[in-house]
């Protein structure tokens, strides 16, 4: 992408030949850029996440320049990194409102994070665009300027509990790593549970970054469960898993865990006898929209992975084309708020279903109500602004990570 | 039932507690003999247990992996000490603990800028473990309890039996009069920062065959490490092992009262109630400085 | 560009309250606390906690700042026991169960969820206009008022005779004066400032989460604080500044080297932190502006 | 013999098996010039540690002015009037020399944190008051030309001499100087000497451990020799001078 060494001179030419440009854009469009702020994990806890995520979102803003722009104006994207740390995320937002002066912040991922951003964006008038499961997001939002493009953890919890029934489990138990994704698809898990009637036999919440998880296991195992639960992340359920397969006890158990901890990497860390059978569950993007055959091509063009590598892409991706429909429907008033105000319109049920950008445009410039179908989900969005993406269920077998199922659940 | 869970408990409170031991036994010689609490320890054993990631290469088997690790953990211990903590010898016990820190964040940023964040893990097979009583006992648990009391009886040995060993007390006693008494400093400080390397190395890689290779590894070992040196009395070999070994078994018993994510506050608390009743750590009295 | 500096100094602001005490506790003293976080998280929390039961910031702050003071004394009194290395790692610990504390008792602190919504300092305090604007207004006024605060402490008998307990405690003793009254003074009265630049950081950034107070911030409040020189009052405030100075400018650094990745950006970051530590203890651990060790 | 103002009586003390102090007694009389000698490893830094609180003794008593300060801390028997030199000198290197003198004026209410903060008039006065003693003393030590340089500038004898301020700024009935002509040149020696002599003549009391015989000799009315845990003599210089055994310990029998 990037050629690696530039001299001087074709740095000057490269400078000159933008600056002509840009005057020859701004004469033909006679408008300055509109101004997107991604703001990703790129490093922390979210970087496996992040760099595709901001990628994403430079994708779907080339979509829509390559298409005349939305309303003649181009999208102009300033990326920043959270650092995945709140203190971090607030001065980065900072800096993308006051200094680049964005008028939209999408694309971030942790809760905390999130939490952060939001008083600053909503403040400032500015919609935010998130990818977070925390619950408190859809409660915190009192100007609805919030979007969540992700399943809560409520939700999550909601799959699991769907599985875990359809799989004929009887004596589900759960351990959590102690944060809030974690104990938010547990007791998640728990509740949905409980309220059809079952029960759960054992739960442990577990401290991180520990040499060995062998006590909390084994209170788990001394409660006999059928499957256990998980609210997990790779490098705990790489240890939890070897310790629980060298014991010996419970051989038969099995294991429920999400996505982002029951993936290649675990199976490679472990190999096949130990990770046989164990049922991995994500959310998934919109995966038989046209949209998403659509996103995944350009991504893997664009990154060289897989779009299955990282569901948070879509995401971002569906939120730069959703902005630029929803600023699209009304030329005359491109003002944030205006903006945020018609988010819900491109995503009107009764409206035809459109699956690029592109296809919107043409059909609202033809006056008709429009139905955006994302390629991360349907999305449809809840009073509180939330999605409800679907579920993959996965099973290992014989080290391959085979899909047997989606699980939709009910709003 | 409740035997059974206790004693399950105390052997899994024992094999933690030693994997600590290894790295408080590294810290300890330092603090003994350098005299500052060193913090970089946690990161010379992240290096070590990606070192052990050569091990394959060189023949495979969890030993190759242990002495690829020792290497690598010792030459970085010994780079440091010319680099870094020999300059640093006549100034307090705080420039060097501070230099130390910054050692551990440079060295774990390396580490992430050309390996990242992704973790590794050895290509050892997964063996299911032996009933023995109510334990169960994997053979990562045999290795790490040989390990241990192999690492503790060579520091022993090296300190009590070798001429070397002998200076080194020397140094740890008094560092000035060992000087004016014709030892020459130098040379026992270099073997000094070598063991501590090798231990490190030791420590980091033990670590890593029992879970898996990740940059944070060390730094999440140093806390419970210092808290079993200074338990055990700096400068005190046996202290520290017995220190580590008592941290783990507090811990893990104490989880059917206070609940799992209490346990490392309980390794606190016992540093605490101790130092409240003996200052100078619970084996004061065979401590290479008093 | 301008709100985006005031939000940045806002934090190189809070950063100084903490240095400061950091500086009079190490720097003028020779404390070692390697526990500042977990003043400063217990400021944070009882200042959005008492906010959140209907307290106005105005008392807020004040008791945030109270509730870290009287949280030193014990770990004071424990200093006088401990020999310093001891008492350094002690302090790691102290600061990391606090850590453990907030994360667990979630019927208090909500726990690892966090603590959204607290007020904002100018919604707190019912002052209008630009919110960071306010925030600047107010964090400026507690760093100036604790550099008078510490200017005079410095400079009055009690100042001379912490710097004297510094250079040598047993020759304090042999003038007849216990070190250990001076010694747990200074130590909760300088967490004071911790505990107020919590509450202010807990107002500002208007959400809490036990993630936020790990013990990397500490070592940021050394860095600032040897930056600056230990035994200055302005070096703290320097400090601060180059700090996130640094911090911050690597977002932008990030602009000007496009071969590096954000990812690798932030193991530089870390690097250069470590890196700083090290060559200042080697080659200048006065400080960058400092002349000579232990000017007032 | 005179009031004692120090009495020590008994003191044993022993590391490890060795025995360091044997019962050692002796009394030190108020307002005089007493001095201790003895050779290396006779146990006068232990003695002098345990006297002044620094070390506690293993058994026996240490009276000062009467009262059994044997149990008190060295914080308190310096309140008592009992002050100290250290064999090496521990100025506060980063204050002044004139700030190492008022840090050691006693009872000062502008060590307590309130009064710094809510009386400043009161500590205004105080410090005035304070500086003036200071600049008394530094007058009389001949350290006024020195007086607001770092103390960590002086040289070793001017390091003593500023100990010695500081001692007298405690207003003590007795001072105890740890060697206090070690490493200091002959013509400052002398001059510290002359000090000495002229507050003895004030009332304050000395107690010198010396190892330097010949200026000791001159300079005290009384003189105690310890040699390897016990007091092998005492009396006044030229006697105890004379006393064979004390020839043999100290001086190998040759002077």
């Amino acid at each position: 992408m990037e050629r690696p060494v530039l001299s001087m001179r074709q740095v000057l030419l490269a400078a000159a030949g933008v600056a002509a440009l840009g005057i020859a854009s701004g004469q033909a469009f006679a408008a300055e850029p509109f101004l997107v702020g991604a703001l990703n994990p790129v490093s922390g806890a979210g970087s496996p996440y992040g760099s595709g995520m901001q990628k994403a979102i430079a994708m779907a803003a080339d979509e829509i320049n390559a298409d005349g722009g939305a309303c003649g104006r181009q999208i102009q994207v300033v990326s920043e990194d959270t650092q995945t740390s709140p203190d971090a995320a607030v001065l980065a937002v900072k800096k993308l409102i006051d200094v680049n002066k964005v008028q939209v912040v999408m694309g971030t991922w942790s809760s905390g994070v999130t939490l952060a951003v939001m008083p600053i964006t909503t403040a400032a008038g500015l919609p935010e665009m998130n990818t977070s499961g925390a619950p408190a997001i859809s409660t915190e939002d009192k100007a609805d300027l919030v979007w969540r493009f992700q399943a809560t953890n409520g939700r999550f919890g909601q799959a699991f509990a769907k599985i875990a029934k359809e799989r004929g489990f009887k004596r589900p138990a759960t351990m959590a790593y102690n944060n809030a994704s974690g104990l938010g698809n547990t007791e998640g898990f728990a509740k949905a549970w409980k309220e059809d009637g079952g029960k759960v036999v054992a739960s442990v919440v577990y401290e991180p970054k520990q040499a060995s998880y062998r006590s909390e296991l084994q209170q788990i195992l001394a409660a006999n469960p059928d499957v256990v639960v998980m609210g997990s992340y790779l490098p705990d359920t790489t240890i939890i898993l070897r310790e629980w397969y060298q014991s010996g006890q419970n051989p038969d158990l099995k294991w429920i865990i999400p996505g982002w901890a029951a993936n290649e990497k675990l199976v490679e860390a472990l190999g096949p006898d130990v990770t046989q059978g164990v049922i991995a569950v994500d959310s998934i993007s919109n995966e038989n929209a046209p949209s998403y055959a659509h996103f995944a091509e350009a991504y893997k063009k664009a990154t060289g992975q897989p779009a299955g590598s990282n569901v948070y892409a879509a995401m971002t991706y569906d939120m730069m084309v959703l902005w630029g429909l929803a600023m699209q429907a009304d030329c005359s008033k491109l003002t944030p708020e205006a903006i945020n105000g018609r988010i819900r319109g491109v995503d009107s049920a009764s409206g035809d279903k459109v699956f690029t950008f592109a296809e919107g445009k043409k059909a609202l410039e033809a006056g008709k109500a429009i139905n955006y179908q994302g390629a991360s989900s349907q999305l449809a969005f809840d009073q509180y602004g939330d999605v409800t993406p679907d579920f993959s269920l996965s099973v290992v077998e014989k080290g391959e990570i085979v899909r047997k199922s989606v699980v939709t659940i009910g709003k | 039932m409740g035997f059974s869970l206790f004693a399950n408990l105390a052997f899994n409170g024992l094999i933690t507690g030693l994997v600590v031991s290894l790295l408080a036994l590294s810290i300890t010689l330092v603090f003994g003999i350098a005299r500052f609490p060193n913090a970089a320890a946690g990161d010379v054993a992240t290096v070590g247990a990606f070192a052990g990631l050569l091990g394959p290469l060189a023949g495979g088997g969890t030993l190759w992996i242990i002495l690829c690790g020792m290497a690598a953990g010792a030459l970085l211990s010994v780079a440091f000490y010319f680099l870094l903590f020999r300059p640093l010898a006549g100034k307090s016990a705080v420039s060097s603990l501070i230099a130390s820190i910054g050692m551990a964040f440079f060295v774990r940023a390396a580490l992430t800028f050309f390996l990242g964040h992704d973790q590794r893990v050895y290509p050892l097979p997964i063996v299911r473990a032996m009933p023995v009583g109510p334990l169960r006992v994997q053979p990562t648990d045999i290795e790490i309890v040989v390990a241990a009391v192999l690492a503790l009886a060579a520091v022993f040995s090296i300190l009590h039996l070798t001429p070397i060993g002998k200076r080194m007390r020397a140094v740890a006693d008094n560092a000035e009069l060992a000087r004016v008494s014709g030892i020459r400093a130098n040379r026992v400080l270099v073997a000094m920062w070598l063991i501590a390397g090798l231990l490190a190395g030791l420590s980091g890689t033990l670590l890593g065959v029992k879970t898996v290779v990740s940059p944070e590894m060390g730094w999440d070992l140093l806390m419970p490490a210092f808290a079993a040196t200074i338990l055990g009395t700096i400068g005190n070999p046996v202290g520290a092992v017995l220190g580590g070994v008592l941290i783990g078994l507090a811990q893990e018993l104490s989880t059917p009262f206070v609940g799992f994510t209490y346990k490392l506050g309980v390794g606190f608390l016992v540093l605490l109630v101790t130092l409240l009743i003996r200052p100078q750590g619970l084996f004061a009295k065979n401590s290479l400085v008093r | 560009m301008l709100s985006y500096l005031l939000a940045v100094a806002v934090v190189a602001l809070i950063y100084s309250l903490m240095t400061l005490a950091l500086n009079l506790q190490f720097g003028f003293t020779g404390l070692i606390n390697f526990g500042v976080v977990g003043f400063f998280a217990i400021g944070a929390y009882t200042s959005a906690l008492l906010s959140q039961a209907g307290l106005p910031l105005e008392l807020t702050l004040p008791c945030a700042a109270l509730a870290a003071g009287l949280a030193a004394w014990p770990v004071a009194l424990l200093s006088l026991r401990l020999r310093i290395e001891y008492f350094a790692i002690v302090m790691l610990g102290y600061a990391e169960t606090i850590r453990l504390v907030i994360s667990q008792e979630e019927w208090l602190t909500g726990g690892v969820r966090g603590l959204p919504g607290i007020a904002s300092l100018s919604v707190g305090l019912g002052i209008p206009g630009d919110p960071t604007l306010v925030a600047f207004a107010l964090a400026l006024a507690c760093v100036v008022g604790a550099v008078l605060v510490s200017r005079r402490l410095v400079h009055s008998p009690f100042g001379r005779m912490i710097q004297a307990i510094r250079d040598d405690e047993d020759a304090v003793r042999a003038l007849g004066k216990s070190p250990g009254r001076f010694k747990v003074a200074v130590f909760v009265v300088s967490c004071l400032f911790v505990g107020l630049s919590g509450g202010l950081y807990a107002h500002y950034i208007t959400y809490l989460a036990p993630d936020q107070f790990g013990a990397l911030l500490t070592f940021y409040i050394w860095v600032a604080m040897i930056l600056g020189g230990a035994g200055s009052v302005g070096g703290a405030l320097v400090g601060s500044a180059i700090l996130l100075g640094f911090i911050e400018g690597s977002r932008f650094l990030h602009d000007l080297l496009p071969g590096v990745s954000a990812v690798e950006m932030s193991s530089v970051r870390l690097g250069v932190i470590g890196l700083s530590m090290m060559l200042l203890m080697r080659f200048r651990p006065q400080g960058l502006l400092g002349g000579k060790a232990g000017c007032g | 013999m005179a009031e004692a103002s120090l009495c020590v009586q008994g003191i044993r003390k022993h590391f490890g098996g060795v025995s360091v102090l044997e019962d050692v007694s002796f009394a030190a009389p108020a307002g005089g010039l007493s001095g201790m000698i003895g050779p290396n490893g006779a146990g006068k830094s232990t003695l002098f540690a345990i006297v002044t609180g620094f070390q506690a003794g293993d058994g026996g008593s240490v009276l000062f002015k009467g009262q059994d300060v044997t149990a008190l801390p060295t914080v308190q028997r310096v309140r008592l009037g009992m002050a100290r030199t250290f064999q090496v000198p521990r100025e506060f290197g980063s204050l002044t020399v004139r700030e190492n003198l008022m840090a050691a004026a006693p009872g000062q209410a502008g060590e307590k944190l309130r009064n710094v903060f809510f009386r400043p008039g009161w500590i205004r006065a105080e410090e005035a008051a304070i500086a003036a003693a200071a600049e008394e003393w530094l007058a009389f030590l001949n350290l006024e030309r020195v007086a607001d340089a770092p103390a960590s500038s002086l040289s070793g004898g001017q390091r003593k001499l500023l100990e010695l301020g500081r001692a007298l700024m405690v207003r003590p009935a007795m001072i105890l100087l740890d060697e206090p002509f070690a490493g200091v040149n002959p013509v400052l020696v002398g001059e510290i000497s002359e000090r000495i002599r002229e507050l003895s003549a004030k009332g304050i009391g000395f107690l010198i451990v010396e190892h330097n015989l010949a200026a000791l000799s001159r300079l005290v009315d009384r003189l105690f020799v310890l040699d390897r845990g016990r007091l092998l003599a005492e009396g006044a210089p030229a006697e105890v001078l004379a006393d064979a055994a004390v020839r043999e310990a100290y001086m190998g029998g040759s002077a």
